[in-house]
Parts: C-alpha cells; structure tokens; sequence
C-alpha cells in the first residue's frame, strides 16, 4: 500500500489530539471534523485543516459517515483515523471507507463484523476454543432477559452488543431493578451506538478487568503487547488502568497472551486490537470481548513497552510488516488515571463547563493526554473525561508515588473534576495492595470521598479571610471616594502593574 | 493600619467565627482565628489565587466564589465556607428569612436533556424513588426524591434541554 | 545514616522545582530559599516552606552561606540540595553543612577542593593518567596570559577557575580580541563564583563536547552512566544535548566511561558527578573539567536508563549503595532542548519580563521541566533559561521528530524565547547527520535564525486584518455611541459570554 | 454588512497594500489579500488569540500589539507588520514626520545594568566599536556602534540599573 499523506481524524477531544501528535511526527498532514458544539476545541486549533460536520448531537455529526466521507473528499485525505467510540468499531462504515478509497486505520470489516457485535464475538470465541463468561445472545424482550437471569442467578451484567466503554452497561444485583436496568441500557446503547440490542452475562466472584493489547499486520502475523489491569471502574467505565498488572504472574501473561492472539487470530485481525478477559478469584480467566480499535488506555503499554502504537497502526496501515515478533518484556511499570469533569460526591455527576484556569503537571516521567486548555468550555454533549494522565517508574510502588505527586499538580478551576478522588485511589491499602478487583470502587467509595484534614481547614479559613481583604481592598481601590479609613493598598498597585487581577 | 474583623462560618457550624486580619503592610498580616495568630505573607497572582506563606508554610491557594459559599483550594482540599466580613454579617443577620419548610424542590444538577420523567403531578413517592432521567455528557443520571410526598410540580417535559439549577419537580 | 526527612532546596527556577518533585515523591517535605526577586516564582509556591533570604542579587541571597543554612536550622531540615550553580560547588558551603550538622547533598568537600578549582583538577587528573587539553594554570597577569596565547596559537579558550556552566567563559580567536575578553571574563567570572581567576586552554579542532555522568557512593563504588552529547553551545552555553552521543562507537562509550570512572576513583568521589571531554576531529578525548554537582542536561540521562538521578542523589546523601554497579546499555534516544527567554536574532539577548500566555507541549514521551507560568514575570536578574523539554523515542531519527513536534506545540507570549531557533536546529542538515562539533551553532547562526515563509507571511496579514476588525468592532461596541452604521458583532456577544477578551 | 478596508505593511514594504474584511455574520468572513478572496471562519478565544479557518486550513493566531507593529505568531513564524484602518491611515499620513538623520541613539535592548562604559563623550569611534557593556541575567552584552562617529550624549553612569529603551550612548 502506498504512504499515507493526509489523515483525516473522525474522532474529538483528547484521542484525535494524540493521534493527530503522532502524524505530525511521521510528517503525515491532518484533517479535524467537528461538531458545532467543539468549533473551540484544541483539537480543531491543532489540525492543519479543519471542517464542521454538523450540530452537537453526535448522530448528527462525529457519527455522519456520508458527511465525514465527503470531508476525507474536499480535503484530499487518503486515510481516515477513527479514534475509540464513534464510528470506530463500525464495520459499515469500514466498507463505505473502502468503497469511497479511502484507507481505514483499523481492522478489515470482516473481523469488526466477527467480534463487533459483541454476541457474536462470544459464539466466534467459542468455537476457537477461547474460555467465555456464561451468558446469552442478544435478547428482544426484557421477560426472556428476566428469565435468563433468574435462571444463572444475580448478579448479572446487562451489556450492549453494539459497543463498549461502559456505555450501556448495567450490574443488576436485585431482580426489583431489573426493569429499569433494562431499560436505561437499552436508551442508553441506542444513543451511543445506533443499536439498542443488549444481552446478559453472569456477573463473576471478585472478577478482575485485564484485557491484553494484540496487533495484527496484513502479512499474517499477530502478537500482544502484554497485558492492562484496568479492575478499577465507576459506573463500569475505567479509571485507574495500570501494567503490568499487580495480579499476573508470568505464566498468566504468556497464557493470556497465547489466548489473545488466537482470538485475534481466529478472525484474521489486522491493526491495534485489545482482548478483554475477567479473571476470577481463582485467577482464572474468560473472555469477554474485543475492542477493535486503539484503546482509551493505550499509554501505559506505550510507556512500559517504547512503542508507539498510534505510529504502528499507521505504518500497518501502509502494508508494513509489524517490527517486532514476539511480546517485549514489559519495562518498569505505569499508571494512568482518567480526569473526569464530574463530581465523585455527587454520584459522579457531570460537569460540564468553563475551565477558568489550568496547570497540568510535568517533570520525570509524567504524561498528560489532554483536549482541554485554560479558557476552554467543556461542552455537556459528550463524554466527561477531559484528560488521561500517566506515569512511568521502575517499579509499581514508584509510579504510585509519581503519581500522587503528579495530581498534587493538576489544578483545574471552574468544573469540578475527580482530580482529589483519584488521589485517594492511589493512597488506598486495596489500591496499594495490588489486589483490586472491579468491585473495588464501589466497596470504597466513601473512603475515597476523602475525610477532611482539620489543620487544611484551619489554613482555608485563614486563607479566605486575607483573601476576603484583599477583595474589599481592591473594591475599595476601585470607588471613586474610597473610604479613607485605610491605609492604600499594595493589592492595586498590581492591578496597575498589568496583572490580570 | 487597624484589624479588620471577618466572619467564617464552615459546612456543619451553627454559626460564625471571628477571624481578624491586621495588615502589616508590604502583602503581611497577622491573622487570629481559633486564638491562634499566625504570621501571614500573601501575594496576589492571577485572578483567585493567593501565594500565601503561613508561618513559613507555603500554600498555592485557589479561590471560587460560588453562589454562597467561597471555595477554597488548598493542597488538593476543597473547603467551601462562608466568609463575611463586619457589614455583610450584619445585612445577612438583617434580612434572615425563614426557608420553606415542608417541600423538595429538584432542580438541574447540571446542564443536560430530560430523557424520562418518571412521576406525574399527583402521584405519591417514596424516599429515593426516581422522579427524572437526565442525560448529560452520553450518561443518564437517575434524580431521585429525598423525601416521601406528593408531586405537586413538575417544571420539564421529556426531550427538553435544562440549564444548570433549573426546577424540575417538586414534592410536598 | 539516617533517613532524610526534610529538605533545604538552595536553588531556584526549574532545578528547585525539579529537586522538589523528587523528594515529593520520597515523601521528603522541602524548604524553599528565595530571593525578593521571587516572590512569586513557582518552586516558592511548590515548596511545603519557603523563607526569603535577601535581596534579588545572588550574592546577597542564593550565595549567603549564613542566611541559607539559619533557614534550614529554623525549618528543622536535615539536608541541602544544592542544584547547580550558585553554591553547588562551593567546598566552603559543603565544610559549613557539615560544621552544621546537615546533610550536603553532594560529593565531600574533599573531592569538590581537587575538581572545583578546574586548574586543580587539571593536575590531579594528569597524575592519575587522564589525558587533558594543553592548558595554564590561573594566571595573575594579562600580560601573562597573552604570551601564552601566542605561544600556542589562536584560538585559545579563557575559562573561569571557579565555576562553569559558560560563565566567564570566552573563545579569543583573534590576539586583538584577547583583552577585552580578559576583562570580561574575569569580571563575569566573579560576578557568578565570586572568584575572578581565569585560565586558559589551547581551542581544539572542531571539537565536540561530550561528557560522562557519573555516581559514587560512600562504600567506595563509582559507575558511570554513559554519555551525553553537548557540542550545540552559543556563547560557550549548551542549547541542545542528547543522549547517546551520535558520535561515539560501544568501544569509545566504554573508554570514556572507564576513564571517567578512573577520574572520579582518583578524588574518593561520591553523588553525583559530570566528567566533561573534549573529543577532537581524530576523536581523540581530552578530560576539560568535571562538574561536581547534578547536570542541567541530566533529564536525557534519565530518559535512556530509568534512573531518576536526584532520588539517588538522595539515597546516597542516606548512606545507600548504588543500585547499579555498572553502566546500564541505552534504551532509545533522548534530546533535551533549553529554552531560554532570549532573541537569537538579537545575538541571544536575554529577555526578561512577564509571560501573558503560556502553553506547553504534551503527549507520549515529552517532558518539560519548567520553572514559570502563564502570568509569572521572569526576573531580570537570574540566567535566562525558563524551561527544558526533553524527548524520548526508541531512535534519534524519531526523537528529532518529536522534538519537532513538541516545539510547534510551545508557545510562550510576552517575552521573546528561542523556540523558533530551536526548531530549526531539528531541521538542520548539520544537526541531522549528527557529527555537530562545537562551531555548529556560531556556524550555521544565519541559516538557524530561519526564512520567510511567504504563505505564512501572506496568511498572517488576512489573519492581521481579522484581528484588527475584531479589535474595532470591540471598540466600538464598547463605545456609549457606537457607529451605528455596523451591524452587531458577534465579538461583542462573546465577552458578555464571560470569555477574559 | 459592508466591506472595511485594512492597511497591512510588511517589514521591508515601502506602502501599505489594502486588506479587504467583508463580514459574513457568525464570525465568517470574506477577506481579499493580494488579488485573492478567502473564507475566514474566526472565533476568539483567549485575549490575543483566534482560532481560524482559512479555506479549511486550521491556524491558531497569537497576537501581541507593540508600540508600533503588531506580531502576528502562526505555526512557529512570527511576522511583525504595521495593519490599521481606513482613518488611522489618514491620521498617519497627517503626521508624517521627518525622522532626525545621522543620529544614532543606542538604547538599552532590555532592562539590566550598566557594567562597563567603554566611550566618552567626544570620542571618535568605528562601526562595531563597543560602546557599553550591559549585564543582564548573568551575561555581559556589550553594545556595539552601528556606525562610525564621535560619541555626543552619554546617558547613563556605571552600575546604573537601566529599563528596557533606555537611552544609553548617541553618536553622530
């Protein structure tokens, strides 16, 4: 296949910045697509060219395939890069790539088709001999769904078939709140990915979240990049991931792995793929789906491994022979946790808004995969997350440490974000342990809120009180007839001196 | 220069506390609250932020000034309290009104589309029954009632957009 | 010894930050030292203390031994970092500690007294069989050290006794030249060590710069940690380094580094240390000095071994042995650029003042040790650096690139930086192909400072017009009367949007 | 909404050359440069900054107005040109002024301290010949004369501090 020259990215915020960063370096040009509700984003600043492809609602835009098509057109891209979500793990929109000649960064429509319908992966994975969660096909009505699950008993999960992320999952612990689990499920796959089936699997004992990268090239040759811990989930998305993870011992991970690439394998997948596995108290381990796209998590494999995989997908993209044939050993260890736009205290309640001031950190070995930018409004219309941060260090208990130091960085005012919460993460014996499985987050929850540290408080006060003095020193400064009572303030001579006070 | 007097009064206190602020000139003060004074030197950088140094201490602090409260950003703790100083204790204390007792009103805890209205005007509910399904940023948030009663208002219809604190339902 | 529980940071800018990050990571508090010049800087604002020590100029601040170590006896620290510069290879300040009963974080006295005063260290390192750049010892007279110039030939460097870092440093190539360069080295020399005495050494031919970094413990192990290459210098400061050195062979890196540690053995050295060489056209090296202290460039090192070089500064300030009892092989390549607030168009006149706008670069493997912020005024009275970013990527081919990228990313407004001129470096021929000696930045300086690019020019006049239009219309909508004869803009909308405008 | 015309002269330029802005509502724009029409699609952000799309192509705008040309910073270039409207042309070409030949006035290029004066008032001196010897952040700069001539005004003394465009040294 021929280099590619100019990529068009069908994706928004942090993911289309971080692909778009690694074409510039590969001298690859980009083209932004954007709703109406992102024309400000960082995304759209950092492009070299940029189209709006419609109103907010993404089925409106970011999920237009005609529309994106006819931008990859205009503008003379040869390959479109789908991020995650959106039209990512969309297979018809692989083949409408395809017809149109335009390349597809991703795997052919046929293995999206055998492992996208997220049923039909499980009956796929079956038949290649890969251990599977018990569970059932996609179910029409929520009285064959209830019986179901009476039937393997509660705990249960309610997922949709058209895609992942979380979005239209549901754990149902009591059968009262089956219905309306049910329900908002099926609401909530329908807007997010145009398909409203939903099926069942049985909810593991203490199940652990670790899923392995896999990368397939178009000469036949498939490997993993180890493996992603990523047990740590709110309302079934992720928000701490790490690798290695803390539970796998070598022998798992060539096991895993083995399983991995025979899954990918058994539908000649090409491109960055992610097979995701519960792993039980036992430690042993069933599939559960696969992610035909880049992962939302991808940088702690980057950082434990050296690749780029953005840089792969590409170059596999243009017919290259994947460089390297085996797992690499995974060096040293890293974290990343997810900065969302919500309110842990609120039931992680979304806040969208304007972001009035920012400091990301830096330093050794600290990475911030970032969309947003001071001055910024956070549009309600799509996902919370506004950054992904990561760390690296030789060992698990130094990225812990790295990190907390890292978020005693991150300042972000006007929203509120999960930036204290995640902090608690990385301070929590369970945490810290290793040991954590998906029902970690839960279980904690109200120790992660965070207790308050009365002698913070006490400095807060004090705090607020010269604060409070130096607003009515400046209010004062500002009347024509001040009162004279008191003394002039240094306060205005730096408003004078230029400071944005 | 004189001491001037403020008025804290943090979540879950009965009432204010006197904090007293004397300026020393060249951005110091000496700041007494809970019978302590402590040596403050403070500079104003951006807009809402302090560097303070607290008896040596170094404190980046951040400000917010919420509708009621001031937000306070101190190491990674977010203290919200309310902070006034001798003339607005004296305006609150003056115009203290008396809260609706009795009724919940719901309200926007963030912008985002009604996708369901769960209740009727009428209907009774339970303590942590649904009343509405607000979906904001690709997730639906169930808003449930704190109390048990009965619906008497209810502000939305389904489809609709809602601003941030906008009325909803509310129960009697 | 016992475990280092609080930390004295005599330094400031990027490196205090730096030190700060580390020992935050330990769980070690840390003390800050300012000058009234930096009130405001953010190592201050970072420290979990911080104690003015006096007036802007160093030697009544950063340089008071007295002051310094009052503030940590007041804070109750047990140990100083002392960065580089200022009193980092000061013996007198390490005797001082020691009397105080505080931890130096650094080599003894002992060996800082064999390498600080560089003549000194030329002889010790002639008796232990290093070769060495033919040279004088501190000469007392112009007179004196003008003969010598002839008598080995221009071009000679004069070179600072006291310190290094290219202060009071001076390439004479021209005997005219020679003594007003005298009278300014000597006088820069005593404004930055407090010690005016200069020597001189013979100017190699295309030389290249490059050094060893190397670590002793206090149980008698010293290893070394490979090389970095330093030769982009302008007035004899480094610009660039990277790491390994394009020019040296596996054979050569051993060598060097066999000869660095026989350097470091020869002085019971312990900490962390650099051995600089020249590397002539024959690639023949010559030992220059060694550098009795952490290395500004010190980031490239960490990036190819994994090492964070100040945690082990501090664990063996603890009594630790080396973790690593030889050279680690390199793992990729890393570059670090420094950007300073200077105009290279301008001869890299220093640019002090306040930053309006900053945004820094991000994404996979990109590290910005920064010691400002958007708003933050830097002082007049201190080096111009402002930031070093650093890259990693598994090739230099690759870390070109995304240094690259990472500069197109930089943006600083405000004050003038060298982003621009730093860019070009990265799409320098002579810089690409790697064997850059160092004349390359004096060499190249017309080419580096750039051409025109018409589309750009001729885009930035629409994008000027623009602005001015948006400007006016501001104005007038801010006016009581404004023209009625314009439509409403949208500008005006946008600044009761709350948008700072 | 009509057309207003812009004045834009690059460094180098001896006139002005007209700058076409026809507004288009919604922040769009028809801007006519050189004989050529563009799209403009512009929206502020920060003070100083514009997010723009010109014909599709992408360009974060910084701007930073000096005391005479506005820089213009777009992907790395900084371009620094003279762009006003229609009246302020007008009020240009009003106050045109002769500027005073054959004087060079050196000025402080930042703010720092006189360390050396190398000249005397009267003294002959060659193009290139230093003049004074200006430290800032911990580097001497010496300035040098752009042209040969006797030294007429010496401004400033030995170990003063001085700020940026200070007067320093005239020759003639």
């Amino acid at each position: 296949m021929a280099k590619i020259r100019k990529v068009l990215v069908a994706n928004r915020g942090e993911i289309a910045l971080r692909v778009m960063r690694t074409c510039k370096e590969l001298g690859i040009s980009t083209v932004a697509v954007f709703s109406e509700a992102d024309r400000s984003a960082l995304f759209v600043r950092c492009a070299d060219e940029a189209y709006c492809v419609g109103p907010a609602a993404s089925r409106e835009s970011y999920l237009r395939q005609d529309v994106i098509l006819d931008v990859a057109k205009r503008s003379g891209a040869d390959a479109i890069h789908p991020g995650y979500g959106f039209l990512s793990e969309n297979a018809s929109f692989v083949r409408a790539c395809e017809k149109a000649g335009v390349t597809f960064i991703g795997p052919p429509a046929s293995a999206m088709d055998a492992m996208g319908e997220k049923t039909r992966a499980r009956a796929n994975m079956i038949k290649a001999g890969v251990p599977v969660v018990p569970g059932t096909d996609a179910l029409s009505s929520v009285d064959e769904a209830r019986a179901f699950a009476q039937k393997v008993d509660f705990p249960v999960m309610l997922k949709a078939a058209g895609g992942g992320g979380g979005k239209g999952m549901r754990k149902v612990e009591d059968p009262k709140e089956f219905d309306s689990a049910w329900r908002s499920a099926k609401s909530e796959a329908m807007g997010a990915f145009g398909n409203d089936a939903v099926y069942i699997e049985k909810f593991l004992d203490k199940p652990h979240h670790v899923e392995i990268q896999v990368f397939g090239d178009t000469h036949g040759n498939v490997i993993h990049l180890n493996e992603r811990e990523c047990s740590a989930q709110r309302r079934h998305q992720k928000v701490v991931e790490e690798t290695p993870s803390p539970i796998l011992t070598p022998k798992m991970r060539a096991e895993m792995g083995e399983v991995a690439v025979r899954a990918a394998r058994a539908v000649n997948y090409v491109g960055a793929g992610t097979v995701e596995f519960l792993v039980d108290s036992a430690r042993k381990f069933y599939f559960l789906e696969m992610n035909t796209r880049l992962q939302v998590e991808h940088p702690v494999t980057e950082w434990v491994t050296g690749v780029d995989l953005v840089r792969w997908q590409i170059q596999i993209a243009e017919g290259a022979k994947l460089p390297l044939l085996q797992a690499p050993t995974p060096n040293g260890h890293s974290i990343e946790v997810r900065v969302y736009a919500e309110d842990p205290a609120q039931n992680f309640m979304p806040s969208p808004g304007r972001i009035t001031a920012l400091h990301t950190p830096s330093g050794p070995n600290i990475r911030d995969d970032s969309g947003v930018y001071a001055g910024y409004e956070v549009p309600r219309f799509y996902d919370p997350m506004i950054s992904k941060l990561s760390v690296w260090a030789p060992t698990r208990a130094e990225a812990i440490e790295r990190m907390k130091r890292a978020l005693s960085e991150y300042m972000v005012k006007g929203i509120t974000t999960n930036v204290r919460y995640l902090s608690a993460i990385m301070d929590n014996p369970e945490f810290r342990g290793g040991d954590y499985d998906t029902g970690f987050l839960p279980r904690q929850h109200q120790a992660l809120l965070g207790r308050e540290n009365e002698h913070l408080t006490e400095l807060s006060v004090i705090a607020a009180a010269v604060y409070a003095h130096t607003q009515d020193e400046k209010r004062k400064a500002a009347l024509p007839a001040a009162a004279a009572s008191t003394a002039p303030s240094r306060w205005r001579s730096f408003s004078v001196a230029g400071r944005r006070t | 220069m004189g001491t001037v007097r403020y008025h804290a009064k943090l979540p879950g206190q009965k009432a204010h506390a006197p904090v007293d602020v004397q300026p020393r000139g060249g951005g110091r003060y000496a700041v007494t609250y809970n019978g302590k004074t402590r040596e403050v030197d403070a500079l104003g950088l951006e807009q809402g932020t302090l560097s303070l140094l607290v008896d040596g201490q170094s404190l980046s602090a951040e400000f917010e000034q919420g509708n009621e409260l001031l937000a306070v950003l101190l190491r990674g703790q977010v203290t919200k309290l309310d902070i006034v100083n001798d003339r607005q204790l004296r305006m609150r204390a003056a115009s203290a009104s008396f809260a609706a007792e009795g009724k919940q009103l719901l309200t926007a805890p963030m912008p985002g589309k009604v996708v369901k209205l769960l209740a009727k005007v009428g209907d009774e509910v339970q303590a942590g029954q649904g009343l509405v399904v607000v979906e904001a940023m690709k997730m639906e948030n169930e808003l449930k009632a704190t109390r048990a009663g009965r619906v008497t208002e209810i502000h939305v219809q389904e489809g609709q957009a809602v601003e941030n604190n906008a009325k909803l339902v509310a129960v009697e």
